[in-house]
């Protein structure tokens, strides 16, 4: 079945069922197994850090929000970090632990979100429609502390907009506890179902050599051993305070991905835990000023899927000289296409989400284009040649 | 390497009564804190656009009628809110609130997704000055 | 229960055309149904599958270029021909079969493999390469499950001593259910039935999430209604064949109903209880375990014959 | 050809029984433009079993082939805009189309980025406007039920009258912003 | 804290020779400012030591200030950020390209990963990045003009005004 020369080129996206977002891969296939890979991504480019310099710190806040859906309280932490880290403000403990809640309460909704997509994409329909049932519960509380379900907008310059009342908490341990034993049953289903580990084992295995030459983070990274956790290396906002464990796993593969990410899930419910039992009193803003001074701070946070870094640079106006935004999964996106040679074509759509890719996030900035063998296009196949040549 | 992990689960739920919460016909009551449509309060409002100011989608315009007497018609576009509270926020005259009753919003054509708030006889005087712009122009909307 | 209906009453009405689409449907609703209730959800209401027919029906057809125009328009009316034919040499409903004569069996499964045949001859007929791929799976998945479904199918026969359909319904309305008697030849008839309907974990070929739908990507409207009327058919169809033989015959329609219903509930957990296997994983699955199985299957009845009839 | 020949009562039963049809089982395919997938994430959510649109008819599918009804979520950024154009093409009529979310219906918060067209509307016929950054599942759930609405009576779906000034619901946050409204 | 001190005070020593200036705007971060000849050297070296990790390349925009009648036509400038980050310790190497020489020497032969950013600065900034292997748009849209690069302050949209207050 070849089109054109041994090669049969199968286009996903950007219109596909699979993606929850549009971005169009294009698979080398022979047959079923894929010989080569290349992605164009462009479509959820909107200029987002062309529009914040025409916009006050204020606005921005809900526009770096709205980049992502399901990571937006941590690209409005990491702004607002590094708006008061420019204007020397330091938010108050109280806010400090509400958005440390927030930020966790938003991993387990992210994580669990991607356990059922990752499921759906393998055909196992009733883990994507258990775990995503299961998931509305945390998105419950979401919607009770913050009034929305998805961008919750807890973030103020210099605080919190509201407050986690007694009720509120006592609600939160109850949801938690459902949550807590829900994904006990999804770790022994993804440990024991023949047919879920016979789609998953093997898939996109990656050493940690391979993950840290490539530059992979989060997730994809611990699942291959590697240990980097920002909330570790470089705690910021009270992670100092209520520190986590970072959760590794040896396999790398996508299997090793699920488990890493649901143990994930249960340190976030045990430091959400710990933070209600002792939060701070005190005010939940302080005093923001209009115009920022002059300067540059780079922030950095762990979003669900990694390392997401904030550069923020003000002229003294009330509108920001430069915001740039690296985006985890823009890290994540060459292990992908370079794991995915040799695979078979039902793997992709499991492969790509192993990675959890958030196309709105990094689509603002880069994607890699594969062209034909000829001079200036270099092809996946040289840059993956070229790793292997250089790293011996 | 037992197959079917998920078995038990399935089969329990099959005499379970199902998850689904039969949305059209059993409305649950929105959690207090939702952020739906915005309500705003003509008396209190002074007019300072400090709501303008710092809504990120420009979607509240305000058309003064009567500066002196603090006369303000609101002109609030639906389809351009992002539902953020940040206006809720800037106001400090707490005029500015978002309901949490209405947040079913669909609708089949976008004329009436931008709606007048205001006291009866300043939307009509803005509406006759609408439907006729010859007759003495108050300020014009921004 | 033999009925005595004049030919094209029985054609056209009951147990050949419309009763047969009607039960399709039926089937079809009861099996979204039940999957939907094994994942705790309401599901569908009763007359959904009558509403999505009409309204494909009702649908604008589009023929898309570079297809071949008659065999675009055919293949679909083949693909419920065949399935409707065969439905004739059924015991539907628990009545005798339509028609039967010595070899139906034969005839009824090759009826059921021309369907398969013609979705995948549609898939191929279209340029779209999802469909082309799609073609590819559901014909590499019917010669991976053809044969251990037929050798299933084949110890009842062995045991009832003849190749009609009828005569092995009435042989296993008499002796014990053969579901007893031949275990290993009922599990793997019952994974063979949803290996043919490509029903979860082996529907590779529309895997939705990877190539849209399959050879049916092409498909709208009026072609796309009959070949899922043909799926649905075909669904009745093998849960009646695989309860006449292994769940000891059917000999009015209370025992069609529940037997068939009780296959179905089995299939539905089935369904939603795995993930979808791969297509190399279903080839291998097929050809390693459904196909040993079915062998030694065979080899026990005919051991088990032999010894009956020497001592 | 057969409509032609059947005289109009026919033609006014064979009307009434497709628009039944249409109605109960609207099959939608989901278009996500650029967005934030902050909508799309309660499309897919209104599959699963807390809201399951299946009790509707609604199925989501995956070839524009098969679909009636085009929900399509963000601002249409340039890339993204002669894709959704050819899935829209793509669709048999008769076909309709949801606008979710603010971006959808106006460009959100993303008004003015260079890289976007602003509403789903300036491209295609958008029939429903379900706003909200992102709307609940129920709200979306709504939207449907709007147009299924509109679908049944046949002509475009009528306005809604809210309470334009009340004060009814008040945002209770338990912070400073509680005592503004005593 | 400490870790961080004495990372930050190891990669200045590795740059020493090759920094025009150090700076320190911020307790955990490190800015050295290079010529640009000197970048791919001083990444090589940051490489060798295996100094934590490149994450990002940002760039910043410094258009021509309105020229004061005495002073000669100043030209505009294009900031190159390569921001290299270990732990909580950030080191940041400058580069500084006038408009009308602004071009760089790729570091994707030492880090594979960088490719991805550098070929958004040429897209987003117009600096010419030699020895970049692919071409073609990476997140504009395909139709878009070329030559016109939408980070520049130059840039204010396509219908002239950026539509905001």
């Amino acid at each position: 079945m070849s089109a054109d020369t041994n090669k049969f080129v199968i286009p996903i996206g950007p219109q596909h069922p699979a993606l929850k977002e549009p971005a169009n891969f294009e698979f080398w296939v022979d047959g079923e197994t894929v010989t080569g890979a290349s992605v164009r991504l462009g479509y959820v480019h909107r200029g987002i850090e062309k529009g914040a310099e025409a916009r006050t710190w204020v606005q921005n806040l809900y526009l770096m929000e709205r980049i992502c859906g399901i990571c937006s309280h941590v690209h409005a932490t990491a702004y607002t970090l590094g708006v008061e880290k420019l204007a020397g403000v330091e938010a108050p403990p109280r806010a400090q632990a509400i958005r440390q809640i927030m930020g966790e309460l938003e991993r387990i909704h992210s994580h669990m979100l991607w356990l059922g997509v990752a499921a759906h994409e393998g055909g196992f329909d009733s883990l994507f429609m258990y775990s995503w049932r299961d998931r509305e519960t945390v998105m419950d509380l979401l919607e009770k502390i913050s009034g929305n379900k998805v961008h919750y907008s807890a973030n103020l310059l210099g605080g919190v907009k509201f407050d986690i009342t007694p009720e509120l908490a006592a609600e939160i341990h109850k949801g938690l506890e459902f949550l807590d034993e829900r994904n006990r049953f999804y770790l022994k289903v993804v440990n024991q179902d023949e047919t879920f580990i016979g789609r998953t084992r093997g898939i996109g295995t990656m050493t940690a050599e391979r993950a840290n030459f490539l530059g992979a983070i989060g997730p994809t990274a611990r699942a291959s051993g590697v240990a980097h956790d920002i909330r570790v290396d470089a705690p910021y906002l009270k992670y100092s305070e209520f520190p986590i464990k970072v959760e590794t796993h040896t396999s790398g593969d996508l299997h090793g991905r699920f488990i890493v990410r649901i143990n994930e899930t249960f340190e976030s419910i045990r430091v959400i835990r710990e933070i209600l039992d002792h939060l701070p009193p005190g005010e939940l803003t302080a005093r923001m000023p209009r115009r920022i001074p002059a300067g540059e701070a780079i922030s950095r946070v762990e979003a669900p899927r990694g390392e997401l870094l904030y550069f923020v640079a003000s002229n003294g106006s009330d509108k920001p000289e430069r915001v740039k935004v690296r985006t985890p999964s823009l890290c994540n996106w060459s292990t992908v296409l370079s794991l995915a040679i040799g695979l078979k074509l039902a793997d992709m759509p499991m492969l790509l989400t192993g990675i959890d890719p958030c196309f709105s996030c990094n689509d603002r900035s880069v994607s890699v284009k594969r062209g034909t063998q000829d001079s200036s296009m270099w092809s996946w196949e040289k840059l993956r040649q070229y790793g292997i040549e250089y790293y011996r | 390497m037992p197959i079917g992990t998920m078995m038990s689960d399935l089969v329990r739920s099959l005499f379970k009564k199902p998850a689904t919460e039969l949305y059209p016909y059993v409305k649950k009551p929105a959690p207090a804190r939702l952020r739906g449509k915005l309500t705003w309060n003509p008396e209190k409002c002074t007019g300072c656009q400090l709501c303008i100011k710092d809504c990120p989608s420009n979607a509240i315009d305000l058309v003064t009628i009567d500066k002196a007497a603090k006369q303000f018609v609101m002109r609030y576009h639906i389809d351009h809110c992002i539902y953020c509270a940040q206006c809720v926020v800037s106001c400090r005259f707490g005029c500015l609130a978002l309901s949490n009753v209405d947040w079913e919003l669909a609708i089949g054509n976008k004329e009436p997704l931008g709606i007048f708030y205001g006291k009866e006889e300043n939307i009509a005087r803005l509406m006759e000055q609408i439907a006729n712009p010859g007759v003495e122009q108050p300020a014009t909307p921004e | 229960m033999n009925l005595s209906l004049h030919p094209i009453l029985v054609l056209l009405i009951f147990p050949g055309g419309l009763f047969l689409l009607a039960s399709g449907l039926i089937y079809q609703w009861a099996d979204r149904k039940l999957i939907a209730r094994f994942q705790n959800r309401v599901g569908p209401r009763f007359i959904q599958p009558l509403a999505d027919t009409v309204k494909l029906l009702a649908k604008e057809e589009i023929i898309p270029t570079g297809v071949h125009k008659g065999l675009f328009l055919v293949l679909p009316v083949i693909a419920l021909a065949a399935a409707l034919t065969a439905g004739l040499y059924v015991p539907m409903f628990g009545f005798q079969p339509a028609s039967s004569f010595r070899g139906d069996l034969i005839v009824a499964l090759y009826a059921l493999s021309v369907l398969t045949l013609t979705m995948g001859l549609a898939g191929a007929n279209t340029i779209s390469r999802f469909s082309l791929i799609g073609a590819t799976r559901t014909l590499t998945q019917l010669f991976s499950y053809e044969a251990p479904f037929l050798l299933t199918l084949l110890g009842p026969a062995i045991a009832a001593g003849t190749w009609q359909i009828s005569k092995i319904n009435d042989y296993a309305g008499q002796n014990i259910w053969l579901m007893i008697a031949q275990p290993i030849g009922f599990a793997v008839s019952l994974i063979g039935l949803m290996g043919k309907l490509e029903l979860p974990p082996f529907d590779a070929p529309e895997a939705e999430t990877e190539i849209v739908a399959g050879a049916m990507t092409e498909y709208s409207g009026r072609g796309y209604a009959l070949f899922r009327l043909g799926k649905d058919v075909e669904l009745v169809i093998g849960l009646t064949l695989v309860a006449t033989f292994y769940l000891g015959g059917l000999a009015n329609p209370l025992q069609f109903v529940i037997k068939t219903l009780a296959l179905l509930l089995v299939l539905a957990l089935l369904q939603t209880a795995f993930a979808r296997l791969r297509i190399d994983q279903t080839v291998g699955f097929w050809w390693r375990a459904g196909a040993l199985l079915a062998v030694v299957q065979l080899i026990a009845i005919l051991l088990g014959r032999y010894f009956t009839t020497v001592f | 050809m057969v409509a032609q020949t059947l005289d109009s009562s026919w033609q006014g039963v064979l009307a009434k029984v497709k628009n039944w049809a249409r109605i109960n089982s609207p099959w939608a395919i989901h278009f996500n433009s650029g967005s934030c997938n902050g909508c799309d994430i309660q499309i897919l959510a209104t599959l699963t079993p807390r809201y399951d649109v299946e009790r509707f008819g609604i199925k989501l599918q995956g070839s524009p082939r098969h679909a009636d009804v085009l929900i399509c979520t963000g601002p249409v950024t340039m890339q993204a805009r002669d894709a959704l154009l050819r899935t829209y093409e793509q669709m048999p009529d008769p076909k309709f189309v949801i606008a979710v979310g603010s971006c959808g219906l106006s460009g959100g918060v993303f008004h003015g980025c260079y890289n976007i067209v602003g509403g789903i509307n300036e491209l295609l016929p958008v029939d429903v406007f379900v706003p909200g950054c992102p709307p609940r599942p129920e709200g979306i759930i709504y939207g449907v039920a709007v147009l299924l609405g509109a679908l049944k009576s046949g002509k475009r779906p009528e306005p809604i009258q809210w309470s334009g000034t009340g004060l009814d619901g008040v945002l209770h946050t338990g912070s400073k912003l509680e005592d503004h409204h005593g | 804290m400490a870790s961080t001190i004495g990372a930050l005070g190891a990669v200045e020593a590795v740059l020493e020779p090759l920094a025009v200036s150090f700076n320190r705007p911020q307790p955990e971060r490190l800015d050295a400012v290079i010529r640009p000849d000197d970048l791919l050297t001083a990444v090589r070296t940051m490489v060798n030591e295996s100094w934590g990790f490149l994450s990002a390349i940002v760039g910043l925009d410094h258009p021509a200030p309105a020229p004061v009648e005495g002073e000669a036509e100043v030209e505009g400038s294009i900031e190159v950020l390569y921001t290299f980050c270990k732990g909580a310790a950030i080191a940041i190497l400058r580069t500084t390209l006038p408009y009308s020489q602004a071009v760089l020497p790729t570091i994707s032969g030492l880090l594979p990963a960088a490719m991805l950013y550098e070929w958004e600065l040429r897209e987003m900034f117009g600096v010419e990045v030699i020895g970049l292997p692919v071409t073609g748009h990476l997140i504009l849209a395909d139709d878009w003009p070329d030559g016109l690069y939408p980070l520049r302050k130059s840039f204010v949209g396509f219908n002239g005004e950026e539509k905001s207050q």
